[in-house]
């Protein structure tokens, strides 16, 4: 057992970070970014920076070189990941980087590839994820909106729910209902909505995380071209999978919440105030407890990107590792809101919020960070199952 | 020992309900926790509504406009308009202010103001707290210097409660720099449409514009806007006011919200074929909460107690101050978890459950933690005052 | 609503303060008795001390007078044990006093009445609960212990488990199914057997807490006399409910704890090297918080005895103060091993132990205090019932 | 990055276990936490067995008896007794004592003393802890007084582990009262069989005499029983070994205990028709254990992986021992309520389930919590090492 970069990965770390070192302006860093997970939006400053990642192939580190990515490994993604967010460097969109442009390349003919890849990479297209419905739950396949053949084009009736970045998306990874009487999973097929298209409507739902804001999208007589399916026709389940892999395989970097904890220490080493207000004895121990959390964080996502780069599947390795981290966000939230006193309520843009309202930031989204991508409960079966073997509950 | 309200304590309670009941839209479901421009305009429309039944300030003496209401019958109103979600306007005039000008107050100023408040025509904002003042207060900056019949008052406030829609603020500045710093300060009385003044929200989590900063740039206060004696204005400030009776029954809210969680667990699917209170995990955190909630009440009710024999409760006051922030915020986080994505979404939109309550909750408490001493400091003082524990 | 003692309440709270003041021996003043719950045994000081009791019909002051009680109201009942507690007074046994003689005097014969009553006041008479069985869990009425008429006797076979004080006992309140085929809360008759009879084996089951030991307690065919049966044959589970009634009103008393609470802290007042240890602000928080419990779990007593008082059967209400006291009980016990350092470990006996060995006492025994008499589990079940009206879980 | 043992550590972990399986009886459950002395005879006897292995000291160097370990098999090693429950005897000989005469013993010592400690024919005892000292351990009152050839030892040790059992104890005991307290300590090798030496048990809530205080009433030590220089014998005591590694792998006892426990929601029913692992608050409650087992599993490889590599874990081991600690105060508690009544007893009767276990570690953990550094000392070290934040 080693927990040392390899000689290579080694390398490859110090590699970034002399990049971000020397190439990202000292002004566009920012946790915030790491924490929202919005990614790099219109700002102009952040679309150069878009432009001096590509030059490395470093806006998709994870895809293939011959589409405009680095091919980089396992390991190498997560190095790479973890040196931007140590850095605080603005991270391209990943809904569309790390969600839909990989499932493009799996499942998509060269025509979709050619239409699409370039628009994801230059930061051009935005995309958004229609698989949620009102009612489905965490059963996503018992999706309701129909799509209807109708010469070349598909027409869809329904709407989905829990859009992010649903407003500002060229396009869509949509899953919608193309056989009505087969068995739930089998007659599902997968399209590239384009966002423009006549009987679109998006409605934000009001929430208190604000950004990325989720949204109501609803489909009167929509139509998409076949062209636009993605994979075979009724067979959008298999590729809406590979789409959650992507997803799931998405690990929770343990780095930004150690940074937040450490600007936190620096925000309190600073204010007298504050560790008035609050008793130094309790600060000094509720943030070690919070230090502590961070590195065991980091500790638990090193063994899942060790196993997926030996090609294990990590089951209850990774639920823990999601369990945790999804839970000390929330902590490390409450222990920062309460160490800003009065001033940690305040919210992003206020001259007065302490770490440039980041704090208002992670404590508004963290409530939800338990719930997204499984709850808490459901990796909490995940481990009773595989980790202590007992029967599903 | 007697654990139930008197059955003219019950009347009262149906008086307050049948007002109430007449007083509020029919599908009232209460108050937000952010103060926007309509919804306060609809609070000042409701003081209007109470006024006539003197049930603006119902513990001030009747000389002044009020009832001179029993502590427990104070406790039967406010749970009663807690349980509604009532509006809440003017409160700190209600329970400082107007109580501190009947103390302190000649005359003129009894006339002048206390009329004002008990009509709810006149709004007050209290400028106590300066920025890096942290929790000691009487560290304060702002400065008052005497000219002619005038004070000229040059300084900034921070954490005013709706200072921009105030009409008056009771302020507090210093008018002697060369004293111990107690001593140095006085208490004015000042128009908020006095040039000079100028107000910045402070955007809160709550999407709410409830605090603000408020600069003096040579602001005039009249003579006659000083409150008792010059230079003791923070032995006016710090008064202990045995009209402050707005926390008692302030559990009922929480209540409410326990039961509309109630009722979301019942009325949700499980996604198992069952309802959500079905499970096992939903039921023992909402009964958990219900002991939490049961205890604050038990907790309230013995203070009451006290104040209602002329004791003054010390330490026993401070518990409730830790169990019910606590309360709220356990409220506020089970409740997100049990509503799921559901829980985070605010405003009217069909998806929003309980109208977003919960979620206004979970980012509204952080600064109910905070203001009014933090828990580590009402946990001192028990430790202290209650176990003769050293001081630190 | 008036959380004050009643001008008589009072009255005659003073009068027990004094007689505890100018009766009760400093040195038989513990607060162990009232944690451990034993009540008086053979010392020869502690019967001296129930005598002197005896004389103002305190031994059972909720009996009766004309049975030797005092007849005190429920109130005074509870003034009284609070009182007793507060002095750390030595109490009478409760199982004989407060769950046997009750339920003899509501359901026993005149000769039952003149046989056990006194023995039982004298303290000389112990009792123990024989209802528990092994694989009953909490649905006692299914036990499986047989009695079989036999001319004037019924002959007794089967287990008992989970019997308190079942080794120093003269008698026990046993049930046993007198009808096989019946409906089983209808084939269980009361016995008031006497433990000296032949066939009873008295198996000590080694536990964590000691004291009170449990037992197990096997029956050989062992006799009864038909005039030991307490009310009449087969209708056992009625008078069971009665004893159990009785337990189930106790109400826990949160002096005790609120004393134990203010032990520890002149315990870390006088101890220096014991608040360096722990760290100053840590251990006025952990007291502060406990102190805080303590005047909840007594204010929540109040409500519950007042309730009684005017005839209300408390549902959630005592469910509410149960969870709570025992779980504040365990919460004690840890904040006290934790303050005690090293020497929060030693045995009672022990001369080092602090406060006389009542935290390893307390620690030991709370533990189990959320199960006995309703776990905490059945508890917040109630409370979700009653207090918020769900269904039954 | 690698977080698999490799094949050659799985191997000798194979070994370790066919050996355990030989040397320990079949039915055997595991060494208890409460010491008797039936117990603690078996486990001398097995000292005999892993002798011949080089297995009692394997981490110290092979002149000197031991093998050489690594730090990685060192884990594999003690996960692998850990998890047998393999009786524990001699540990501050092998871990501590042994290491330090290695450094500072002269060749006497070396002779007369390693032999016995790697055969498994001679027991030590540690003498640091004296009444009153706390955390505090230089403040010791311990006298020892130069006589001709001897010294003689007057003065009072605490919870000394095992020494009602122990052959020999290492003690340090001051020389030099005038020097700063740091300065005029020596370290001694006793033998407990001396006149003057008298050892009275601690009865401990385990039910065991695991502690002990040992009062030397003109114990005279010869001047060969020196460790090291007069008067440095603080520094002796003080330094770090690299020897220690009796730790690494130490959370596969809890691992079987999580495991016993899983299997025993298995087999028993929930009253309701089901086992007792269908209940969502059991399978939560297990969940829980089981993550935070992982978590210490990993912070532990973490530690190995800078000792492998030559670095000093810092704050790092801290973090180790506030999660270890914590977990398994958790596990013993919410084992007892997974167990009810039946977790409460131990010995050998057929209703005591897992032997007691869970009930033994829920007492056994009030001491560890605070040997080695109270919970609140590690999260100082923490929060100024690891953040930076001013001592207090």
């Amino acid at each position: 057992m080693d927990f040392r970069d390899s000689p290579e990965d080694a390398a490859f770390r110090q590699e970034v970070r002399d990049f971000l070192r020397t190439e990202l302006p000292h002004d566009l860093r920012a946790a915030d970014d790491a924490i929202l997970g919005v990614g790099i939006g219109e700002d102009e400053r952040e679309r150069d920076w878009l432009k001096t990642l590509a030059k490395r192939g470093w806006v998709a580190p994870a895809w293939p070189k011959a589409y405009g990515g680095a091919g980089l490994s396992v390991m190498q993604q997560f190095v790479f990941n973890e040196e931007m967010a140590r850095a605080a460097a603005p991270r391209p969109n990943f809904l569309a980087i790390g969600l839909a442009g990989p499932t493009i390349i799996v499942h998509g003919t060269e025509e979709q590839k050619r239409e699409h890849l370039s628009g994801i990479l230059s930061g051009e297209n935005f995309w958004c994820q229609g698989f949620s419905e009102p009612g489905a739950g965490s059963d996503l396949a018992s999706l309701q909106t129909r799509a209807v053949e109708d010469g070349d084009d598909y027409i869809i009736n329904g709407q989905k729910i829990w859009t992010s970045g649903a407003h500002r998306s060229q396009r869509m990874m949509l899953l919608a209902r193309t056989e009505a009487d087969a068995p739930k999973h089998k007659g599902i097929s997968y399209f590239l909505l384009n966002m423009q298209s006549p009987g679109i409507t998006v409605r934000p739902l009001t929430n208190m995380a604000d950004t990325p804001s989720f949204n109501e999208v609803f489909f009167d007589n929509v139509r998409v071209p076949k062209s636009d399916m993605l994979g075979e026709l009724n067979r959008g389940w298999y590729v809406a999978t590979t789409t959650l892999d992507f997803e799931r395989s998405g690990i929770i970097n343990g780095v930004s919440l150690q940074r937040l904890v450490h600007e936190l220490a620096a925000f309190v080493r600073e204010r007298k105030d504050v560790r008035d207000d609050v008793g130094l004895e309790s600060v000094r121990h509720e943030l070690a407890d919070r230090a502590i959390e961070a590195e065991i964080s980091i500790v638990l996502s090193y063994r899942v990107v060790t196993m997926q780069t030996k090609g294990i599947v990590p089951n209850q390795e990774a639920s823990i590792t999601k369990l945790f981290g999804s839970e000390l966000a929330q902590r490390i939230a409450r222990t920062g809101v309460k160490l800003g006193g009065l001033y940690g309520q305040l919210r992003q843009g206020s001259p007065r919020a302490p770490l440039n309202g980041r704090l208002d930031a992670l404590y508004r989204i963290a409530i939800g960070s338990t719930l997204a991508g499984g709850t808490s409960e459901i990796q909490r079966g995940v481990i009773a199952q595989r980790g202590l073997g007992m029967p599903r509950g | 020992m007697r654990f139930k309200f008197t059955d003219e304590q019950e009347a009262f309670r149906g008086e307050v309900n049948a007002f109430l009941k007449d007083a509020l839209p029919s599908d009232w479901e209460g108050a937000d926790n952010a103060i926007d421009d309509e919804s306060y305009e609809f609070g000042r429309e409701f003081l209007k509504k109470l006024a006539p039944q003197r049930w603006i300030a119902p513990a001030w003496p009747k000389q002044y406009g009020g009832l001179e209401l029993s502590h427990w019958d104070q406790v039967v109103y406010n749970e009663a308009m807690g349980y509604a979600r009532a509006p809440i306007v003017n409160t700190a005039a209600v329970g400082y202010l107007g109580p501190t000008i009947i103390l302190y107050g000649n005359d003129e100023q009894k006339a002048q103001h206390l009329p004002g408040i008990t009509s709810g025509e006149v709004v007050w904002c209290q400028g106590y707290s300066e920025p890096n003042s942290g929790s000691d207060l009487a560290s304060l900056q702002t400065r008052a210097v005497a000219d002619g019949d005038e004070f000229i008052l040059n300084g900034q406030k921070i954490w005013t409660s709706q200072a921009h829609y105030a009409d008056w603020m009771f302020v507090i500045a210093r008018t002697d720099p060369d004293a111990p710093k107690h001593r140095g300060i006085s208490y004015f009385l000042m128009d908020m449409k006095t040039p000079g003044v100028s107000v910045r929200p402070l955007i809160n989590m709550a999407n709410g514009e409830g605090f603000n900063e408020v600069f003096f740039d040579n602001v005039r206060i009249p003579k006659t806007g000083l409150l008792g004696e010059l230079n003791r204005g923070w032995y006016i400030a710090t008064t202990t006011l045995d009209f402050e009776r707005s926390a008692l029954g302030g559990s009922a809210g929480v209540q409410r919200t326990l039961e509309d969680l109630t009722r979301f667990a019942k009325a949700e699917s499980d996604g198992a074929g069952g309802r959500l209170w079905d499970k096992p995990l939903v039921r023992h955190a909402l009964a958990d909460l219900w002991v939490s909630l049961d205890v604050t009440k038990m907790l309230s009710y013995r203070v009451v107690s006290m104040q209602a024999r002329g004791l003054v409760p010390n330490y026993e006051a401070s518990i409730i101050k830790v169990f019910s922030t606590d309360l709220i915020q356990k409220q506020a986080r089970v409740g997100l978890g049990i509503m799921g994505l559901y829980g985070g979404l605010w405003g009217d939109g069909p998806w929003a459950k309980l109208r977003g309550r919960l979620a206004k909750s979970y980012v509204a408490t952080v600064g109910t933690a905070i203001a009014g001493g933090t828990t580590e400091i009402q946990r001192n003082i028990i430790a202290q005052r209650g176990l003769g524990l050293p001081r630190q």
